[in-house]
């Protein structure tokens, strides 16, 4: 008996290949929820995760935003960081040496106010050693449009990814923006145009307003809504995008536990980043990691990939079956 | 920095909506600096309404680094959670983090100047100059506070030798005004000339004794206090404005600064004080 | 002293006019939050609101999705009841004696199939006594179009409400879905299409999957989410539609507390309608009120409309003063 | 049915994760009907995670109608929230809801059938109908739980002079497997033949109980376990199949019937199993 648990345990299978990424496990850190890394290292082992997706970089460093920058909501947090970073050179040159060998493939996730600073940056990250791969965030306000989004509309995306893609070498990653009419369209339209996988879901646009003060909670006005309160609205999104495509899906919102992890990976997700969670648990990707093994193994599940998505023939069934 | 659970010792209500807790933790006890903090959770990991953790100082360490003491007020949900807790009950701790108050020779004086429950540092640190030193050096507090009920662990102080000077805004209790008032009117007697100035408190109230430092040209210190969503130097929500550290743009340029990591204890001079 | 508190107590004005219903106070129900009011009324006097507004009704009965119906989610609730309802005959037969001589306005929720079904509806209940406006639920699956929301697209809702409001007398306030790319655009279509105020937000679509079961935990996969998990959203939207149209504004969405009305006022609502809250604490509505009217006294407002949407001003001096 | 603010007296473990909660709410204990339930907050109002209140029904009603009991098991967040409460704390009721047991002659001999957790409502039922009746009508108590700790207040029902027929799926108390397999033996042998059946437990055994029961045309009630959104009749989310009540309907048609309304206990005659 102890004997087959074991081998059992060996035998769990947790690689995926997120479009050309090969990564050992599903659990990847979300962009400006884990540093550099560096902040985190003191409490856990950088070499826990299937990606450790950085801080999003732009060309050049970024003040970011006044504060009032975050506020707690139920069971929520909306953030409005405006994006400070330390610029492509800093982030090459202070950051990445930590990085790239802390055992974890390195993704970069990148913004522009325009296709031509995104694309200048992919093009760069491209030259540079240690790193996997690309996620783009196009949940930005697209300065040439009016401060639209690039992320609102499947044309201007599918725009920004053909370019992107054109310009790196790397697999691109494009991580989709909730505030859509329909994720499906927008999903589709970014693999049309080449891109490698999709991450979801980005925040969503939130606010909230001190009634003492009476003044807007956040110096920004509007934030990204993220934490638990949205992850039914993201397990939905997911459920949808992979219903959509046939690139690797990448679920993210609200993961607060393994149960919640598997969740997504049910709805149609081959991997998950913890985003808010590592704000209250540092070390929560480790045990997101353990309770993903230990329920694929009590389940007798032997590859990660068997149950991704597993929920979408049955539906059909379950409804046939039933007369409402 | 370590992240560990802590159990409650004791949990009692010592003024008006001012409680000290005190929470076992051998395993970080002992490693922390007067003016670090720590990470509490105060509820269970598992339910997320509050769902951040909240940042609290120490008031002192308790039985032989056996544990800590916090000093808090009660202001929102988190802190009436906490409140409610008991002995056994458990916290989620992160912690010791940030930067403490400076290492330094402290000269000839220091005034250390708290607003409500900013006086929750300051009893840990008199402990450690007390410790450190083995003259006298004579050490100030001036702490306010609205009302009687603000003022609180004035005994402990004084225990440590350190001179109280009250004020509170409805008169009650010492000086009637503001603290930075009955400091101001000191500072400007001459009578009292500070080597250092430590303060903590409301922000309104660190931008005075800031700008009074700033002009008398006394080197000081201050415990800033942030809406935190990590804690740990990785959300970039807890942000103050400083000085560009390249001396040439320091005048004209900032940037945004961590409380968490850099902080929360800050040279007066790195503040962008007109902008906060 | 005594005294002109006394005064300030009985100048506090808190009525309003939302497109032809006068009410006299911001508080109402949100539909099928309070059943017909009957369930309700051993827990709270139906006086107590400035407008009732009923679980929505269809021309026929329906009987409703199979079980499960709802799911707990942190800080929200999803819902897929499958609009279950008596019918407008049984409605009007058995539900309205009660509700019409109750002491609040009654609203009507009502929604169709297609649009001809929401126009009957409308026309039949304008003949209907004791009604005092209909709102429009217009997040309902149109047949016609494959199932797809009527109030999806810009177009569509104005289609259905240009249509309606030719068939109602009543005045008509429609329910904006959240589900759309940008509700702005939504609003000022069905304000240019007559429509007398809008209500805003129903919920927002999502999905919770039981991995035990592995198998979704809605009977109909995906429900609708509510409770204060949204109202970050809710706010948002209730923020930006206020901007968009000069018809009155109704905030919904995870209001709990008088503070959360107080919100959507500032941000731009005449009005509000609670929702899950009645599930949680039947008197809800009544603490709301009375909050409200604290809150004003004690801050002073002779008038609630001296704080609607009084922050939109405001924000841009901030701006202007910052540099970030 | 009412809004109250109960205060715990005790929350004790009887059994591995099996509660017992004594709640002073002196409002509404003396019009409790057996079968009936509350909903209940074991936690702030102003905390939304968990959201929703739980039902629960009443074990008895304590202390000369001062308050109730409530047996429970942890199963989610909220009954371990529930759990960890002490004597002084405080619940929020709104209560009693639904419809309870029918108010009968139940006729030469009752059969109560539980599993788990779902003793928790007979016990009520059988000091009711003990103090209702004058000659001493035979209970029999058909419990099943998957092992020994499922086997809880046992002795409760024999001081009430109930006859007990455990059954636990180990086999380590009473007869090995599913308590309804205990009663089927005994009703095939015809040596019982109840004149009343009532059961609570999951929805599988509950179904079983009602074919048996509809196969020997014993009058039968079942108490149904349901996800409660609201308890008080307005989500709709609660919701079981029942037959059209207009008769020539009945064996075709259904439609959904609350369960906090119309329920929690149901004539099995009223339910659509195979739909279940
Ligand atoms: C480094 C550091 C050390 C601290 N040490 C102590 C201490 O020793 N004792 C103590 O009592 N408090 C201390 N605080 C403040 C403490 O963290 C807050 O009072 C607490 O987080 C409030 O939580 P709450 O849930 O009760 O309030 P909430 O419900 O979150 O908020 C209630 C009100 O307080 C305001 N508020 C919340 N958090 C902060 C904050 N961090 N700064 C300013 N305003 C805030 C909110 O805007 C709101 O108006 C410290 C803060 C920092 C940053
Ligand atoms: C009328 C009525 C009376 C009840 N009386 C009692 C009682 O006397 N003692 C007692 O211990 N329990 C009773 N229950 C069941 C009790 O309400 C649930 O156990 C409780 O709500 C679970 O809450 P939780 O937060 O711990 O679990 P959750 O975290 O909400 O859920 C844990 C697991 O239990 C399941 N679950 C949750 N609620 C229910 C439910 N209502 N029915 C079936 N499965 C559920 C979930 O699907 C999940 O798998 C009663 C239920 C009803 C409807
Ligand atoms: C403080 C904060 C900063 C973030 N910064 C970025 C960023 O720089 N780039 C990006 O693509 N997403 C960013 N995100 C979004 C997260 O990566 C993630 O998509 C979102 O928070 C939802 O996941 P969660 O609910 O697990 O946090 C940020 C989120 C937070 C809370
Ligand atoms: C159980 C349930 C049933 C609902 N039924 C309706 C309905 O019939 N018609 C409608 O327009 N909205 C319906 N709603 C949406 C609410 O009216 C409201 O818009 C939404 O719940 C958001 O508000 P809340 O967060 O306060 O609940 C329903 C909501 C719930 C939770
Ligand atoms: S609190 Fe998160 S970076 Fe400081
Ligand atoms: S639980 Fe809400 S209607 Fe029954």
């Amino acid at each position: 008996m102890g004997k087959t648990i074991e081998t059992d345990v060996k035998m769990v299978d947790l690689s995926t290949n997120i479009g050309g990424v090969v990564i050992k496990n599903p659990v990847m850190t979300a962009s400006g929820t884990f540093g550099y890394g560096e902040e985190m290292s003191p409490y856990i082992d950088l070499s826990t995760f299937g990606a450790i997706i950085v801080k999003g970089i732009s060309l050049k460093p970024r003040k970011g935003n006044p504060a009032p920058r975050i506020v707690e909501t139920p069971s929520g947090l909306i953030n409005a960081i405006g994006l400070q970073n330390v610029g492509l050179d800093a982030f090459v040159d202070e950051k990445l040496p930590l990085l790239k060998d802390c055992g974890s493939p390195v993704i970069v996730n990148i913004f522009g106010e325009t296709i031509d600073e995104y694309c200048l940056l992919a093009e760069k990250l491209g030259h540079v050693d240690g790193i996997a791969g690309i996620e783009l965030n196009i949940s930005c306000p697209n300065v040439k449009k009016g401060g639209m989004e690039f992320g609102r509309q499947p044309e201007d995306a599918y725009r920004l990814v053909r370019a992107v893609k054109h310009s790196a070498k790397l697999p691109i990653i494009t991580k989709l923006s909730p505030n859509v009419g329909d994720i499906r369209e927008m999903a589709s339209s970014v693999e049309e145009a080449g891109s490698d996988a999709v991450s979801l879901i980005n925040t969503i646009t939130a606010m909230s307003i001190d009634i003492e003060k009476r003044r807007p909670r956040l110096f920004n006005v509007i934030g990204g809504l993220s934490g638990p309160a949205i992850r039914p609205i993201a397990v939905r999104m997911v459920w949808e995008a992979a219903g959509a495509v046939d690139i690797p899906v990448i679920g993210i919102g609200g993961i607060m536990t393994y149960e919640d992890a598997i969740e997504f990976i049910i709805a149609g997700a081959c991997a998950v980043q913890i985003g808010t969670a590592n704000f209250i648990d540092p070390t929560i990707g480790l045990k997101v990691l353990k309770g993903i093994k230990t329920y694929l193994k009590s389940h007798s599940i032997q590859r990660l990939s068997d149950i991704i998505g597993c929920i979408r023939g049955q539906i059909y069934t379950l409804h046939k079956n039933s007369n409402l | 920095m370590k992240q560990v659970i802590g159990k409650v010792l004791y949990n009692s209500e010592i003024s008006q909506s001012y409680f000290k807790m005190g929470i076992a933790c051998s395993d970080v006890a002992s490693s922390i600096l007067p003016g670090q903090f720590f990470m509490l959770r105060a509820w269970s990991d598992t339910e997320y309404d509050p769902l951040l953790n909240r940042p609290f100082g120490v008031y002192r360490v308790i039985g032989e680094e056996e544990g800590v003491e916090i000093l808090y007020r009660v202001v929102g949900r988190g802190t009436r959670i906490m409140s409610q807790l008991r002995h056994r009950d458990f916290v989620g701790l992160i912690g010791p983090l940030g930067k403490g108050f400076p290492i330094y020779e402290y000269g000839d004086s220091v005034a250390m100047i708290s607003g409500g429950v900013g006086i929750a540092p300051f009893y840990f640190f008199t402990q450690w100059i007390r410790n450190k030193k083995s003259y006298n050096l004579p050490i100030t507090l001036y702490h306010g506070g609205s009302g009687m009920d603000d003022m609180v662990c004035i005994e402990d102080f004084e225990a440590l030798g350190v001179e109280i000077k009250s004020s509170t805004e409805d008169g009650s209790v010492g000086f009637k005004g503001y603290v930075t008032d009955n400091l101001r009117k000191d500072l400007e007697k001459k009578n009292i000339m500070p080597s250092f100035m430590l303060a903590c408190g409301p922000k309104a109230m660190l931008k005075e004794v800031a700008l009074m430092a700033l002009k008398d040209d006394i080197p000081c210190f201050v415990s800033i206090d942030s809406v935190m969503g990590c804690g740990i130097g990785t959300c970039l929500g807890c942000v103050v404005k400083t000085r560009k550290k390249d001396k040439s743009k320091a005048d004209t340029e900032f940037e945004y600064t961590r409380v968490c990591m850099e902080g929360p204890v800050f040279d007066v001079k790195d503040i962008l004080w007109e902008k906060l």
